[in-house]
Order: C-alpha cells, then structure tokens, then sequence
C-alpha cells in the first residue's frame, strides 16, 4: 500500500547504519530533496549503493561532505573528489562496480535471482574473490545480488497506486532500484489522479512502491 | 603540424571509421569530439549510457532540460528517433553487442590489445563507470588518445603496468602521430599523422609497431 | 452441502486469506473464481503473468480488446491505476518475493508442503508456464482444489508421486473439506466445511492430520 | 539500419533450419500475418522459442500442424493440443521451460551474460543436467542464454527509426525476443513519422530493430 508523506517524514524512516540505494546519474534523477534533508539531519554509518557519489555541492555529494556514510557501492566517485579524499585517508569504504554489474546486481536481487554470469570485469581487479565459470570456453564472473533497506527514487510524475513515470535521463537506476529493497520512497514532481497514467506509460508498477513525496527538485548542478 | 592540429587529425581519423547507422558510444573528453567531425552524409547513432540512444548537440543556452544530461553529467539533447531507457537496458545494449563500436581513451594500451583507463593505483581512483562493460561489449573498441603521457614517456606499450580495463578488447589505436591496429601479430602500424616519420612514431612507442600490408 | 456448495465454500475461505492491497497472482480455472469472492471492503491487485497488475472483470460483450487477454487467453480488463509490461518484470515480480499470495489447483500436494501440478508422465505435458516460478517466488502459496481426486483417491499424500512443481514451497491447502497448513510438523487441519466431520476429512486424506492449537 | 519491407519478403528471410523467436502469449501479441504466411509458404526444420504453441487454429499453431518444426522451446503447449500429440508421438522435439526462466534466458543472450542463477525448477525435473550453485546456502540452477537467428515480433505502432511501442498485455516476450536475435522483424499495426514518438514512450529502441512490416493482426482466437 502506498502512503504520501511530507518529506520529513520520509526523511525520519531512515536509520543509522542502513543500506540504502539512491537513484540518479551524477545528480540527474537524483531524489535531491530528500537526500538534501538527510543530509542536514545528520543520519549515520549508511551504506550507500548508487551509481556515483553526486557533484561536489549537489544533494548526494553532502551526504559524503557530512560524513553520514560508513561505504559506498558505485561504479564511479570522480565527480566527488571529497569521496576519493575520504577512501584514500582511509575513512570512508569504497567498493568500486563496474556499471553495468551494478544494475544488474541490483536487478538480480529484486527479480529474486541467486546471481549471473558476466564477461565484464574479467582478468581485471574486479575478478578478485569472485568464482569465475567458463560456459562454452569463454569466461565469466559470478556476480551476486545486491539488495538494500531503503530506495530513494526520485520521478516526475506518480499516481495514487504508487504507479511511477520517469522523465528522460532522469531514469537510469530508479526503476531497478525500485524493485531491489525493503521500502522504497519516491521523490515525485507531481501527483497524478488515478486513472490518469495509461498502464502502458508506466515504467515502475505502484506494487513496488511504498512513500511518494511530493517535492520537486532543485535542478541539476553541472560537472565540471 | 603543430600539436593542436594534431589532435584535429585524431578527430577527424576517428571519425572516418564509421558507417551510416552504426551505434557509436564515446567516452568522455576528447573521443566526444569526434561526433563534430563526421564525413559528410555520414550519420551515426550515440549511445549515452546513462540510458538513452540518439545523443544531439549540446542545448542552446536557456534551453537546458535538467532531465537530459549525457553520460558526463553536462546538459545534452535527444534527437528525433531518439529513445530513452533505463541503465538495464542501456547496459542490455552495452554488454549485449549491440553498439557497434566505443571511443575512449587510456592511460596505457598494448600491443595484446590490452586497456588501461580507469586507475593509477593511490593516486587517482576515479571509478570505471561503464567502461569495462563498453570495452567488453561494443563490436569495436577503438582507442583514441595523445600517443605520449604529457611527460613523454609512451603510453602504447608492451605490456600494461596499470589496472586493466579489460584484456584484449582493444581493435584499434588512434593517436596523434598514427593509427595502429591490433592484430594476433601485435600492432600492426596502419598509417602516420602528415610529417610524422616511421622512426618518430616507433621512437615513441615501446610496442614494436610492424608494417605489413 | 453438496458439491456445488462446498466448492463455494471453498472459494469464499480462500478469498478470506487476503488483506487490502495483496498483489496475488490466481491461477487458471477454479482459483480465479475468488477474485468474486472478496469479504467486502478487501481489495485485492492482481497480477496476470502475462504482464499486467490490475486484472480487472472480463469485457462487456462488444468491448474486448484483442491486445487484453489474461494469462489463460480470455478477454481481460485492466483497472485504473493498473499498469502492463514485458515477460522479463512480469517474473521479476513473481520471482523476486514481490506477489503476496499465488493461489493454484494442484494434482498433488504432500504434508511436507510439495506441489505436484503441472504433468503426468505420458500422458498429460501442459507445461508448467509460470507455475513454478509462482510456486517458488510467492510469499504465499495456497493451493486450492477438489479435496480428492474423480474417482475418490487422494490428492493430500504423504510425498507426492507426480513430477514435483516445487519442493516445500505450498504454505496453505484449501479443499471443499478443509483448510490444512503446511508447517515443520506436518499438516495442521485448521478448520472444516460445515458438515465434514475430522474422520470423513481424514479418511480422504493420504498425510496424517495434525490437530494443534 | 531499419528496413520497411511487404510481408513476402519478411518470410523469405527465415531459412529451413533457423532458430526463430515469436513473441506473443496464447496469441496476444504474436506476429499473426508473419506467421501465418510463413506456414503458408512451408518452411521446415525450424526451432521454435515462444511462450506457447498458440491456440490451435491461431497462426502460430498453424506452424506445428503444418509440420514446420524440429524444436520447440516453450512453457505451455497446452492450448494447441496438436503440439502434445505430436511430442508424445515422438514427431517433434519439446523442451519445456518455466516462463520466468525461458523469458531471463533470451534476455541473458540479448544481455551479453553467460547465465543466471534461478531458484525455480530446484528439486523438479528441470534441474535435470544443469549445474547447481548454492549462494548463502539457498540453492540455484545455472541457466544458459537462448539466442536465436530470427526474432518475429508484432508492436502497436513503429517509427521509421524502428523505435518499437507495444499495447496492453501484447508486449509480453516481444521487447525482451528484441535484443536476442541475430535479425529482428516486427509486424506493427502502423507507422508514424519519425519524431512522432515520444522517446519516453520507446520500448524497443530501433537500434534492435532489422524490419518492419506493416501489416494489422487479424485479432486474437480465444481459448477454450
């Protein structure tokens, strides 16, 4: 069952300690008032599972200046230095995903599957610990699924049901990560009535969804 | 030619290894410059991986969509016949070898195709993003980078010293001083800039570049 | 009561086990016959592997869309706030603990919770279609079905005989005589349809009946 | 590059012997012209990856009574008695697979992966010659990737592009047969001008798409 909540609401269902995974791309469908809150509350030892660690100023990247995080999961953090900073003094935990077995650790969890076999990270330092099987002489690592407490999704427009629409680029990890965790808890730009969605535009079912809020976002910072 | 014509000549030599329709993917940096140097009546499809196909220009200031930024983060545009997706599907099209060929640059690269492009480790640790899976899944991986690092010392190699990207993924090397093809044989010298010698570019390759027909 | 009664009964027990926004998946046949049978005030989501949430009442005649049918090919309707999609999140909802409940009819059912009900060797190959991956990926199973089979033999065995559906994965049985759970010590009757006495029950029944609190 | 052809043309690219995807569930969604033809024309030895074998009288049944196929790969042949006739029969080869399993091979091919981990089909007949992993102590069978020479597909409507959008409950296995064959052709009911298309509403981008026929099913043949 979905609930529309006020954003400090959703903020408060975090804990301490948690894994949580946050949708965006260097910011772009990144659930920047929610992640900016929490930030500011000062939430702590999180494990973070997304795609980066945001630009330096934008909404994830404060999460790693307030030091709220104990690890981050991602496939790339060079649009954060404080991030590199923090890994190599040694403060903060960095496991770096090839992006492409990041999406689909996170898809492989939430479509209750026990892992999958890719090509990519082979004979790289990616390799390392992994079980590694040879189907039809070519090589592959054995990925496992990547699961989490929380998702903080950010789309542009959701129904009563739950029911989520994304907009351009802004999609990439949200509709994967919505399926992957506990509670999921979506920014959304606007509130739709029920029926005013056609099923087929839908991109993530209102099954997977548990808090909308109602919050547009800030805009973009961008790199560089 | 000076150093800054140089780098047009990579451009532009990148550029012409492409047909009509192919699905391209390039990196960030300079590789993203070759979609501005295209033969005429060329026409190639960018993949952007953070999920969409049909990558434009650069939007015109005040027509920026917050929603539509590249693979780099910067602002960017769709073109018609464009579509969008999510990052399983973009990397379903990666993985999956349905881009014809990727762009990208390295630190080092050598003469077994191997890459390198993604850490010096201790120092910089930016994160491989997606191009372990690009050079892994796209048909053709081309390199496209200074042929020296900034203190002259070569980046195409026998051997990498670096962190791998992938091993043996690498089907050509375009430079500033040539083009190199990697072939069971080792790297195999296809062509050289205007003014550069053969001794130049072997000079400035530790690879040992063979000349066959 | 007679057949047509108990089978009533039955359906309208089943529909019991459901709380408001239950996604649940209900097979072909007799268990699609609950979704009529919801206590007022319960509403339910179902989900039709196919690649719809919202499975709504069969059309009117004359307002059939031939792009709607549910999973057992009949004209379907979809449900405001319903949405369609492909195989792929169709299963990784099933698969991936995302269906509440999966209600199915069985050939067999044992006390260690083992569903047989998809084939009989040389005789009858259906195929599973997603039954297995319903039976393994539900967060409830409930079979539903005649208690016995035509000619009077039971379908709730010790150890099933038939090419299994899953192993342990059947968490409730719902007959025309009964309710069993499946649990570590075996099946618990947790209630009778009016009229059937635990002797007539258990006479029917292959697996020993536990009665516990 | 994208193709409109006529449907004769469309069939004389399947050769005696291919391996042939066809999207549809029990009809919905199916290729109905393209198949229907291609029983027509006779084409033999084919190996046939679908949900199902159609309803008999359907055009895809019509592929199996007119003896057309070596193979199926399926997970319901139920509602084309003629398809368990001949298998018992031992005239056709039919390997059954669970649906969720049958729909993540094809995308695995499509995906670049070497396989995938499932939990279903454990302790049934299924896990008969496949390798078990156990992962967390919980076991899976390691399932390979289906690929296939030709993917028949049918969408709603198509752009020039050969960006692809199905309807309702007819998308099914058709996005994901898309990325796992060596030739995609869709039969699509109409086709827009490019543009016309919002990239939001894509659902197979056109890179995946060889050839378009543009021709309207003849609607659905119900069950039982």
């Amino acid at each position: 069952m979905v609930e529309q909540i006020p954003l400090e609401e959703a903020v408060n269902i975090i804990e301490d300690g948690m894994t949580v995974m946050v949708g965006g791309f260097i910011g772009s469908g990144a659930p920047d008032q929610i992640l900016e809150l929490l930030a500011r509350r000062g939430v702590k030892d999180l494990t973070l599972i997304a795609n980066d660690t945001g630009i330096l100023g934008d909404a994830l990247s404060q999460l790693i200046v307030n030091r709220c995080l104990r690890k981050v999961i991602a496939s790339h953090i060079g649009t954060n230095p404080e991030t590199g900073k923090q890994m190599l003094a040694g403060e903060l935990e960095v496991q770096l995903v090839p992006q492409g077995t990041l999406v689909e650790q996170i898809r492989s969890a939430g479509a209750g599957l026990g892992g999958f076999l890719t090509p990519t990270g082979v004979a790289t330092i990616v390799e390392e610990g992994k079980q590694k099987i040879s189907i039809d002489a070519k090589e592959y690592l054995l990925e496992l699924p990547l699961s989490a407490d929380i998702a903080l999704l950010r789309a542009y427009k959701a129904d009563p049901a739950g029911n989520l629409v994304y907009r351009r680029a802004a999609r990439n990890f949200n509709p994967v990560m919505a399926t992957a965790a506990k509670t999921v808890i979506a920014q959304v730009e606007t509130i739709v009535p029920l029926g005013e969605i056609d099923p087929d535009e839908v991109m993530t079912p209102g099954i997977f969804v548990h808090y909308l809020v109602e919050a547009k976002p800030k805009g973009v910072v961008q790199h560089g | 030619m000076d150093k800054a014509e140089r780098m047009e000549w990579l451009i532009h030599r990148v550029a012409r290894e492409f047909k009509t329709g192919d699905v391209v993917n390039l990196g960030i940096g300079m590789p993203v410059k070759v979609a501005n140097a295209l033969p005429d009546g060329i026409t190639i499809i960018l993949q952007s991986e953070n999920g969409f196909l049909g990558l434009g220009p650069s939007p015109q200031e005040g027509q920026e969509d917050p929603d539509l930024v590249n693979a780099g983060g910067k602002y960017s545009t769709i073109l018609p016949g464009g579509s969008c997706f999510d990052s399983a599907l973009s990397f379903t099209i990666i993985r999956g070898g349905h881009v014809d060929a990727t762009v990208l640059g390295a630190l080092q690269v050598d003469e077994e195709g191997n890459l390198a492009n993604w850490m010096i480790p201790g120092k910089m640790v930016p994160g491989m993003g997606g191009a372990m899976d690009l050079v892994v899944g796209a048909r053709r991986v081309i390199v496209a980078m200074e042929h020296t690092a900034k203190n002259g010392t070569p980046k195409v190699l026998k051997k990498c010293s670096l962190p791998l990207t992938a091993a043996r993924q690498v089907n050509l090397v375009v430079t500033d001083m040539g083009v190199m093809e990697v072939t069971p044989q080792g790297l195999v010298l296809r062509e050289m800039a205007p003014g550069v010698t053969f001794e130049a570019i072997q000079a400035a390759t530790e690879a040992k570049l063979l000349l066959v027909d």
